[in-house]
């Protein structure tokens, strides 16, 4: 019910349809869809959430019968579990896949079997993509360009040369998706507005981590201004070693503080931008489980649904120096996204 | 010296802080039985290792056969028709018994290992020797004895021109080593040289042609066995003169009070599986012999009361006090020491130093929380290395290279530090040379006298004669008879052992 | 008697496959309304598993001379890797690709060996560091993930294999039973390595060595080049098994097969094979994959548990049963010791 | 010159000089490369510098270093479960102080309480493991496979999947400093925890007990130890050590992450004991061998940070250098290069 975010974000993709706020139980009919779920693990409080979202939405009460299975973040186990899904002959099969690749074997194993697949969040390659009837998921690429994107024109407002920020890339774990799209949209802007990379290291999405790599930068001894980290809990890492070395955490690069930007917009992610911890934090949104609903419904009722459809979603700062930015999306169009205002409603209305 | 087969000169081997070998000279002739001899530590075990290439030789040469050969591995030495049975028993517990004849050497079938020849001719080799045992058996459920006769079944039947047996005799009773010294005799007559250490003098009288002696890792000389008489052999191993052993009782007074209450009082004690129930009672100052043929349970007999395997029926009074003991422990805190049969297996603890295994008994005893003192260690492992004249660099040494002889010492000394009442010695000269081993037969006795109880277990029925003031005979798990006094001479106790009148030792069978 | 002549390695053998039995058979029962009793999910164990039955197989060979592997993870993630480059970034062949993962196998297979046989470094260590290794070159050569497109690597990987049997859906489309060309090969590899064991010299002092090293040098074998061929063999099954796997998951990328040098350890012992050496066989390590394989199985197909109950009771039913393998086995040779015991006593 | 000549042997066979000669090696590197690396100034009113780092960050490791010696000695094989115990006991300490909430500011009970619980409980880990191996004669690896699977899972279920926060300020203390003391508190713990191991191991004979039972199991009992009990007590200990390491963790980061906390630390950990020069098959430990060896991972860690080596690459050099530590710790290297230099004084 706390979807807040789901509810303001507008499918940037062709469907035109409003979200179905509330799930009723499909066409009265007595017969519950079966639904195999293949969930990634239960690695973040973002996973978690992600989890609860899709249990709590498809569940028996909204007339779904759900397998779920936790993939212990291994992709061969993922396959494991379609297979027998696929032996179990559920109605549907949803999966968030533990990777992008490595999908055409068993996909095509379920198409012949006649079952829908749908995937949630990272989007997978395959050759053929018929293989998949729906996805529906973020962007990490085009997180990664808003969030640079604001930080150009943050600079430019507050009269800082471009030239003049130098910047840190706390990366996610290596090879994870999100990790690949955040820093490449790092990379790019870099190249593109002359800033100074000094120093690229992963935090492996970590806390304890995230704090480690930040200490051992700052004794190097380079300059920095800005800290972009991949996730929230490299973010609360960073700010403790900035803080323990005697820094100030904040947005006023121009008078020594040092910006921390980062990504999840979770709970305790916008009550450090609300404390002006976290200059930028660009949402990534969990909430799955009613698209999927939506999705499932339109296919029960022989509808036809969108191929690709991407979540949109919020960025988040302590004040509106910038209001909106416009940044490529995943298609490389040009997009505007709102920046949002992080009041105490807000944070409230985060459940993860 | 044509038909000398086999010549090492100059060979010499450093260990840190020993020298083991000093340019020993050694030959061997085609078709001789040759007795390597010395003292515990005298290195012959490494002379040995070194001609097989288990260590690398430092300086020196080996011919064969009048060509200069390196062995680097025992393969190669095995290539070079070299084959050995080691001082320990070494062979693979984890396969079975035809396994371990034929590794490495495996008949074939095409590409494939003939397993139905490899179990034929197994049982023919084992048939041959009059071994007891099922070439599909695992070896590691042998007793020693039979692995031992295994490892030299192994070694004989592979076509050599030099057999080298070190101490092969230590674990075996007087038929199996009959039925070891026809083989040998035969193979010599083939034209094998064999090279044999033992402790033994008898048996190397009985089979050797000649003899070679060191002393302190370094050559005394070699001789024609018919022109050494066994008191100078004994003088030239010791380097001192030595008195014979016969008479080492004499001066020990029978001190037994066989009326008191005996410090060890087994009554029906048994383990299912292994031993029958038995009754044996231990007096203060009493030396009890233990004797059977191999397998007979003595063993066993002895590990059910001191709880190594645990008793499961009858009572044991110790001092006149029931007891129930379920663990080592147990018995050790109740004054018993116990020296196990199995050196390698249960006695050292192989990367100790020397100091810790000889107070770990002591240690153990006095509990985790009462460490003794540095100082405390050193003196009584001093005071044992001294007593028993160990031979090692020091007593910081790792036990595991010292020779197999003072390995056993320092487990002696290991019991005699705790002080027991009543000290079980299952094979304790197993392996000892001469000098020691009367040594240590005086000790028996010198512990009796104290007032001691002592149980002996040995394969040689001289010596336990010489040390025992009353023996237990067994025979498959039973106890089934208890002699003393004047029935203690060999013959009564070959008829006792084979149960039948006519006395004398049969087949095991 | 007969059951007295069973050899501990035997014995061990047959524990596990009927405990695989029994639990197959109870999750036949158990779940017969969720398709569990279908041909097509027994299968499942095979395909899902190719890679990981041949990466075993190879672990168990060193691991009955004592040794350890650990490496086998990051070399499947190497492997994969590699061959996802070759084929997508170079142009290269699915043939150049699996003769790239079996050079790279044998290049780790060859350089552990080497360390450990004749530096006589432990195992262990030197595999972690060959983890380390293969896991960083793998993200040297790309932190993204490669999908494979390769036409010829997707045919080899996509090619069924029908059985003459199978079942009719939901949807009335009879199913055939199938199964992939790695499944067969897995089970060639399994064969073979057992009839090597067994039947051949080097395996035979595979054995030896593992019983007691020291022994087998004084015996005569070439303990060295043994141990040696052992890792060679080892790591050119890693690299088949990683070319297996990545037939079965089509792509290459840094957190791949993490964890499956423990999945691989874990099947060997629960086959039978003693991680302290001489013990052990290729066929009770396949049983060990499928054991482990099916438990996956059945927690899937129940289907409700949260993620952090999947892992306690996965990790429960592992302990359940080697904890029950434990017992069954420790009383089993004991009691078969003191019949051999008794026996020997008769013919005495 | 002669009595210089072995003075210099004997140093150079002392059991600690590898592992310092290692360590030193690794820090000397480091000089080269960033010049900076060895200053150590106030900022802020505490340490600050690079050694910091090294000795601060590598409290963790040391702390379960110690415990995984005394595992190693006495069973022969490793626990693999300790870094999914640091995060049982982290979850448990947090989810108590937070009373059960997500976040809290406050304490719903005193640290020291939450703080112990959490290390019994770890210890009672460790008591599971120790049954399996002593009483059950699992092999370690396995036996701790069970919670290594498990433990995370057991986290997870106390923090109800997500992780907890405790931003009350005295729950930092722990993993940072103690009032205005410039040395952080992690360094203290890892200093007491080796103080009292050390005095341990001195008053009582665990050490030699541990040794024991490691090198000869049946010989030791035969002297009237109970190897049962010793290798449960060592797993226990280890446990117990592991909760500790997790509660300093924990307390870094004031908050319970049952995925992260001591991931693949247990790895590092093992690392650590064998660059100590210590055998993983048991027998005779060399504990400050384990610390050193626990220092120079986290020294290896850290410098690779500081020299800002792409993350990507950092497992190549960790394994790169783990293999020359080993390579020239090994005796037989050793021997080899001793014999070549004789062959050449010979020859000059
Ligand atoms: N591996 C080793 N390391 C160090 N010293 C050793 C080693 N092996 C043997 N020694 C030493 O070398 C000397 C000779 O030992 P060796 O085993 O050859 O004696 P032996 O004559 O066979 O004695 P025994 O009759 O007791 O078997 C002994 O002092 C022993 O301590
Ligand atoms: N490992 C074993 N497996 C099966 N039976 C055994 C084993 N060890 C001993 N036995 C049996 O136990 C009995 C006693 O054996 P053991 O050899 O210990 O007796 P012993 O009288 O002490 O002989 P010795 O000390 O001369 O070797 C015999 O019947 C033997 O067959
Ligand atoms: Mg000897
Ligand atoms: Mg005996």
């Amino acid at each position: 019910g706390q979807a807040t975010s789901g509810g303001k974000s507008t499918s940037s993709s062709s469907s035109s349809s409003s979200s179905a706020s509330s799930s009723a139980s499909k066409g009265g009919s007595g017969k519950s869809v079966t639904i195999g779920f293949s969930q990634v693990g239960a690695e973040s409080d973002w996973r978690t959430a992600s989890t609860k979202s899709m249990k709590g939405t498809l569940s028996s009460k909204n007339g779904y019968t759900m397998i779920f299975d936790d993939a212990q973040q291994k992709q061969e186990n993922q396959i494991k579990a379609l297979r027998n899904f696929i032996q179990q002959d559920v109605d549907y099969i949803a999966l968030d896949p533990v990777t992008e690749s490595g999908w055409d074997t068993v996909l095509k194993e379920a198409k012949d079997a006649g079952i829908p697949v749908i995937i949630v969040d990272r989007m997978v390659k395959v050759s053929d993509d018929s293989l998949y009837t729906a996805w529906v998921g973020s962007d990490f690429k085009a997180e990664g360009n808003k969030a640079c994107e604001w930080l150009k024109q943050y600079a430019d407002k507050k009269g800082i040369k471009q030239s003049d920020i130098n910047i840190v890339d706390i990366q996610g774990t290596i090879g994870a998706s999100a990790q690949i799209g955040r820093t490449e949209g790092l990379n790019d802007a870099v190249k593109a507005n002359g800033w100074n990379l000094v120093a690229q290291q992963t935090g492996e999405f970590t806390q304890a981590k995230g704090q480690e790599v930040m200490e051992s930068i700052l004794k190097s001894g380079k300059k920095i201004n800005v800290v972009y980290c991949e996730n929230d809990n490299e973010a609360f890492g960073a700010i403790d070693a900035l803080e323990a070395a005697g820094k100030k955490v904040g947005s006023d690069i121009k008078n020594g503080e040092i910006m921390v930007m980062s990504f999840d917009s979770t709970n305790a992610g916008l009550t450090d931008v609300k404390n002006g911890k976290i200059a930028l934090d660009t949402e990534c949104n969990p909430l799955y489980g009613p698209r999927v609903d939506e999705m499932i419904k339109k296919l029960e009722a022989g509808q036809k649904v969108p191929h690709l459809q991407y979540i949109d979603e919020a960025m988040f700062a302590k004040d509106n120096t910038i209001p909106t930015v416009t940044a490529k999306n995943a298609k490389g169009e040009d997009t505007k996204y709102d920046v949002t205002v992080v009041t105490d409603d807000v944070i409230k209305g985060r459940s993860y | 010296m044509e038909d000398v087969i086999l010549e090492m000169k100059n060979i010499s081997k450093t260990f840190p802080g020993v020298k083991a070998l000093s340019n020993v000279d050694f030959a061997l002739r085609k078709g001789e039985i040759h007795a390597l001899m010395g003292e515990n530590g005298a290195g012959k075990s490494t002379l040995i290792k070194v001609l097989t290439g288990v260590y690398d030789l430092e300086g020196g040469s080996i011919t064969m056969a009048g060509k200069n050969i390196v062995n680097h591995s025992p393969e190669d030495a095995q290539k070079n028709g070299i084959s050995t049975v080691y001082q320990e028993v070494n062979l693979c517990p984890n396969l079975t018994v035809g396994e371990n004849l034929f590794i490495g050497r495996e008949p074939r079938k095409g590409l494939f290992i003939d397993w139905n020849a490899v179990n034929k001719r197994s049982k023919k080799l084992l048939d041959d020797l009059n071994i007891e045992a099922n070439p599909k058996k695992l070896l590691g459920d042998c007793s020693i004895a039979v692995q031992q006769m295994i490892a030299i079944a192994r070694a004989v039947d592979q076509n050599c021109k030099v057999l080298i047996l070190d101490e092969p005799t230590s674990s075996l009773d007087d038929d199996e080593v009959a039925k070891l010294f026809t083989l040998m005799r035969k193979l010599r007559d083939n034209g094998v040289g064999i090279i044999f250490v033992t402790h033994f003098l008898e048996q190397v009288y009985e089979v050797c042609d000649r003899i070679t002696v060191l002393r302190n890792g370094e050559l005394v000389g070699s001789y024609e066995a018919s022109e050494l008489p066994r008191v100078q052999l004994v003088a030239k191993m010791m380097g001192k003169n030595f008195d014979d052993l016969a008479d080492i009782k004499s001066g020990h007074e029978n001190k037994v009070d066989m009326n008191s209450t005996p410090v060890i009082d087994a009554r029906g004690i048994g383990h299912t599986g292994t031993i029958h129930p038995f009754d044996l009672a231990v007096h203060k100052g009493e030396v009890i012999g233990l004797t059977g043929l191999l397998g007979a349970g003595r063993s066993e007999m002895v590990r059910a009361i001191y709880g190594a395997d645990k008793a499961d029926s009858g009572q044991l009074y110790v001092n006149g006090k029931k007891v129930k003991i379920n663990k080592p422990l147990d018995a050790m805190m109740l004054g018993m020491g116990y020296l196990p049969e199995d050196r390698k297996k249960d006695g050292i603890i192989a990367d100790l130093s020397v100091r810790e295994n000889i107070i770990i008994a002591l240690q153990a005893k006095k509990g985790m929380f009462h460490l003794m003192s540095r100082k405390e260690m050193d003196e009584a492992a001093d005071k044992f290395i001294d007593l028993l004249q160990i031979k090692t660099a020091s007593r910081e040494t790792p036990i595991k290279s010292l020779s197999g002889g003072n390995q056993q010492k320092v487990i002696i000394a290991r019991w005699l530090l705790t002080n027991p009442d009543y000290l079980i010695l299952d094979e304790p000269t197993r392996g000892i040379d001469v000098g020691t081993k009367t040594e240590i037969q005086k000790l028996v006795l010198d512990l009796a006298d104290q007032g001691k109880a002592i149980t002996f277990i040995s394969s040689e029925i001289e010596e336990m004669l010489r040390t025992c003031s009353r023996m237990a005979v067994l025979r498959d798990g039973y106890k089934v008879g208890e002699l003393s006094g004047d029935q203690l001479n060999q013959a009564d106790i070959m008829k006792t052992i084979a149960g039948s009148e006519n006395g004398g030792s049969e087949n095991a069978k | 008697m007969k059951k007295a002549k069973l050899s501990k390695t035997g014995f061990l053998l047959l524990i596990t496959i009927v405990m695989f039995a029994v639990m197959y058979i109870a999750g036949m029962i158990i779940f017969q309304d969720k398709g569990f009793a279908k041909p097509q999910m027994f299968l499942n164990l095979f395909i899902s598993n190719a890679g990981l039955i041949v990466i075993a197989c190879g672990l168990t060979i060193v691991m009955i001379t004592g040794g350890i592997d650990i490496s086998v993870g990051s070399v499947t993630a190497l492997v994969c890797m590699s061959a996802a480059d070759v084929m997508e970034n170079k142009g290269m062949s699915a043939v150049f690709a699996l003769f790239l993962a079996l050079i790279i196998g044998l290049a780790f297979g060859v350089v552990q060996g080497y360390l450990v046989t004749y530096l006589k470094i432990q195992p262990f260590i030197i595999t972690l560091a060959g983890m380390f290794f293969g896991r960083g070159l793998t993200a040297v050569i790309s932190t993204k993930m490669i999908s494979i497109k390769n036409k010829m690597f997707l045919a080899w990987a996509n090619e069924k294999m029908y059985l003459p049997f199978g079942y009719t859906n939901r949807h009335g489309v009879l199913v055939h039973a199938y199964i992939y060309p790695t499944v067969v090969i897995a089970l060639v590899v399994v064969v073979l390595i057992q009839i090597m064991l067994k039947f051949s010299k080097f395996g035979r002092a595979l054995f030896a060595i593992g019983g007691n090293e020291q022994s087998a040098v004084l015996m005569g074998l070439n303990v060295k080049s043994t141990k040696m061929k052992a890792y060679v063999l080892d790591g050119f099954l890693a690299g088949l098994g990683g070319f297996l796997f990545c037939l079965n998951s089509c792509a290459g990328f840094v957190e791949q097969a993490k964890g499956l040098e423990m999945d691989a350890i874990s099947a060997a012992v629960i086959g039978g094979t003693l991680l302290s050496g001489g013990v052990g066989t290729v066929v009770g390590t396949l049983f060990g994959v499928l054991i482990t394989g099916t438990i996956q199985s059945l927690i899937t197909t129940q289907g409700t548990l949260s993620s952090w109950w999947v892992r306690i009771v996965l990790s429960i039913m592992l302990c359940f049963f080697i904890v029950l393998q434990a017992i069954i086995g420790g009383a089993g040779l004991k009691k078969k010791d003191k019949g051999k015991e008794k026996t020997a006593k008769a013919t005495t | 010159m002669q009595s210089n000549q072995s003075k210099w042997s004997r140093i150079t066979h002392a059991p600690l000089f590898m592992p310092i000669v290692c360590l030193i090696a690794v820090l000397v590197l480091n000089v080269i490369q960033t010049p900076t690396f060895f200053k150590i100034s106030i900022n802020n009113g505490v340490l600050y510098g690079y050694l910091i780092d090294i000795i601060n960050r590598g409290s963790e490791l040391v702390i379960l270093a110690v415990g995984m010696t005394l595992v190693t000695a006495a069973s022969g094989g490793q626990d693999i479960s300790v870094g999914a115990v640091m995060a049982v006991a982290a979850a448990i300490c947090c989810q108590l102080l937070t009373g059960g909430q997500k976040t809290s500011s406050t304490l719903a009970m005193p640290i020291i309480v939450a703080a112990i619980i959490g290390i019994l409980v770890a210890g009672l880990c460790g008591a599971f493991n120790g049954f399996l191996v002593a009483n059950l004669h699992i092999q370690p690896m396995v036996a701790t496979l069970i919670l290594f699977t498990a433990g995370r899972g057991i986290a997870q279920l106390v923090t109800k999947g997500q992780i907890t926060y405790e931003r009350a300020p005295s729950y930092k203390v722990l993993g940072g400093y103690i009032g205005k003391c410039p040395v952080p508190t992690p360094i203290f713990v890892a200093i007491i925890t080796v103080i009292v191991m050390q005095l341990i191991l001195k008053k009582t004979a665990l050490g030699l007990y541990v040794e024991s039972v490691g090198i000869n199991g049946s010989a030791s009992r035969l002297v009237g130890l109970n190897s049962t009990m010793l290798k449960f007590i060592t797993y226990v200990i280890c446990g117990l050590l592991a909760g500790l390491a997790g509660i300093v963790a924990s307390s870094r980061i004031y908050s319970a992450d049952a995925n992260n906390i001591g991931l693949n630390l247990e790895m590092d950990a093992i690392l650590a004991v064998a660059l100590g020069g210590n055998n993983l098959g048991g027998g005779k430990f060399n504990m400050m061998g384990s610390i050193i060896g626990a220092y120079t991972i986290q020294a290896l860690t850290t410098s690779l940070y500081a020299m800002n080596v792409s993350a990507d690459q950092l497992p190549v050099y960790k394994a790169i250098v783990v293999v020359i530590i080993v390579v020239i710790q090994s005796p037989v290297f050793r021997d080899k290069i001793a014999n070549a230099s004789k062959k050449r004084k010979a020859v000059a």
